[in-house]
């Protein structure tokens, strides 16, 4: 699965995007969000609160609570603030 | 007629509305770096294909709900000095009321539907910019 | 700043914009002469010294109520061809929502509240146009 | 007292402005409208139907049952069309 981060998530991690495969346990992009807390001190920095996150499965915007089944990029950033 | 444009390049609003200009009433909104707080610079971040994907629908839908002549957005990305161009959004109908509504609702819409991140740069301090709860509340008057 | 013009010169709508933008928000409507039932040319007659005082009173009246920073009405008179601009007006703001219902407030405005009248000539006959109903409704919104 | 006539009020009467010296019992648009209509066949065809005529005095829009008390310039003109 493709992770893109954006804005300050991207910062946060230190990379726009990673190959990442998490076990089948982790079933939606708040479980993918936990998941990832725990990879590294940046992404624990980066994932620290989920409220502030929103994200997107194949490029359309999704709830945190959204299903990951068969996602092949799953987008994590701050609310939009464009226009 | 749909335009959709994301690019780091300025925007040349007079063409834009030459292309919208195919019916009775049209309508345009365009948005400018503000420097009133100090900023120096403001950059733009966006999801290169998802933006795309997210303003064509945008324009399909006003287009669907107005029966617009024509809708075009074009949203500039990129390092960018108070008094530019951050985005143009523009509508043709044979009647103005549907023109200018459909307008607001490009912006609005745009404000919380498509994926851009602000960064500004005031006193040499960069920050994001944070999302404004109004825009929720302007999105939300169009559903 | 308010800028009102009635003129029979083609309206630059590039020119007008760069005047409006003065602060994060611009919004503008544009007024095409429509070609759809036929019509080959319009005429557009108004009341000199009066027109002028109406558009202003109407510019006040906008950048009042909404706090706008600039104000543009632009009509022309005389005689145009289907496709040419018969109006423009514009608005800018600090924010989109001012600039938005502004430059809606003053078409729906300017549509009853300034004496021009427009004579099409359609298959070689000329007809004075009619007053829309919807127009008085539309202007009667924002008491 | 100057009057001014626009569109077709102004092509039926055949002139686009005159000078009028009303009696002093004409006191309203409506009444000066009424006495114009005698004023020639022109006049008449003119101002035939008051509801379909709209007025001014010294240039700020009134209703016909404005006094016309003072005015230097009074316009009448159908239903503004701009925009």
């Amino acid at each position: 699965m493709r992770l893109l981060y954006f804005a300050w998530v991207r910062e946060r991690v230190g990379v726009g995007e990673e190959e990442v495969a998490p076990p089948s346990s982790v079933t939606t992009v708040a479980e993918l969000v936990a998941w990832l807390a725990a990879a590294s001190e940046r992404h624990a920095a980066a994932f620290a609160e989920p409220a502030r996150l929103r994200a997107a499965v194949d490029q359309a915007f999704v709830p945190l609570d959204a299903s990951i089944a068969g996602a092949r990029e799953v987008a994590i950033f701050p609310p939009v603030t464009g226009g | 007629m749909i335009r959709v444009a994301v690019s780091p390049a300025v925007i040349d609003v007079a063409a834009e509305l030459e292309v919208l200009e195919r019916d009775g009433a049209v309508a345009s909104f365009t948005g400018l770096v503000r420097g009133d707080d100090g900023v120096a610079t403001l950059e733009l971040e966006h999801y290169p294909g998802a933006t795309e994907a997210a303003l064509e629908r945008l324009a399909a839908a006003a287009s669907a709900r107005w029966s617009l002549t024509a809708a075009t957005i074009v949203h500039r990305v990129g390092a960018m000095a108070p008094g530019e161009r951050i985005v143009f959004v523009g509508t043709c109908a044979p009647h103005r009321g549907a023109a200018l509504e459909a307008c607001a609702y490009l912006i609005d819409r745009l404000k919380t539907d498509a994926p851009f991140w602000k960064r500004e740069t005031v006193n040499g301090a960069s920050r994001w910019v944070e999302a404004r709860d109004g825009d929720g509340e302007a999105a939300a008057r169009w559903e």
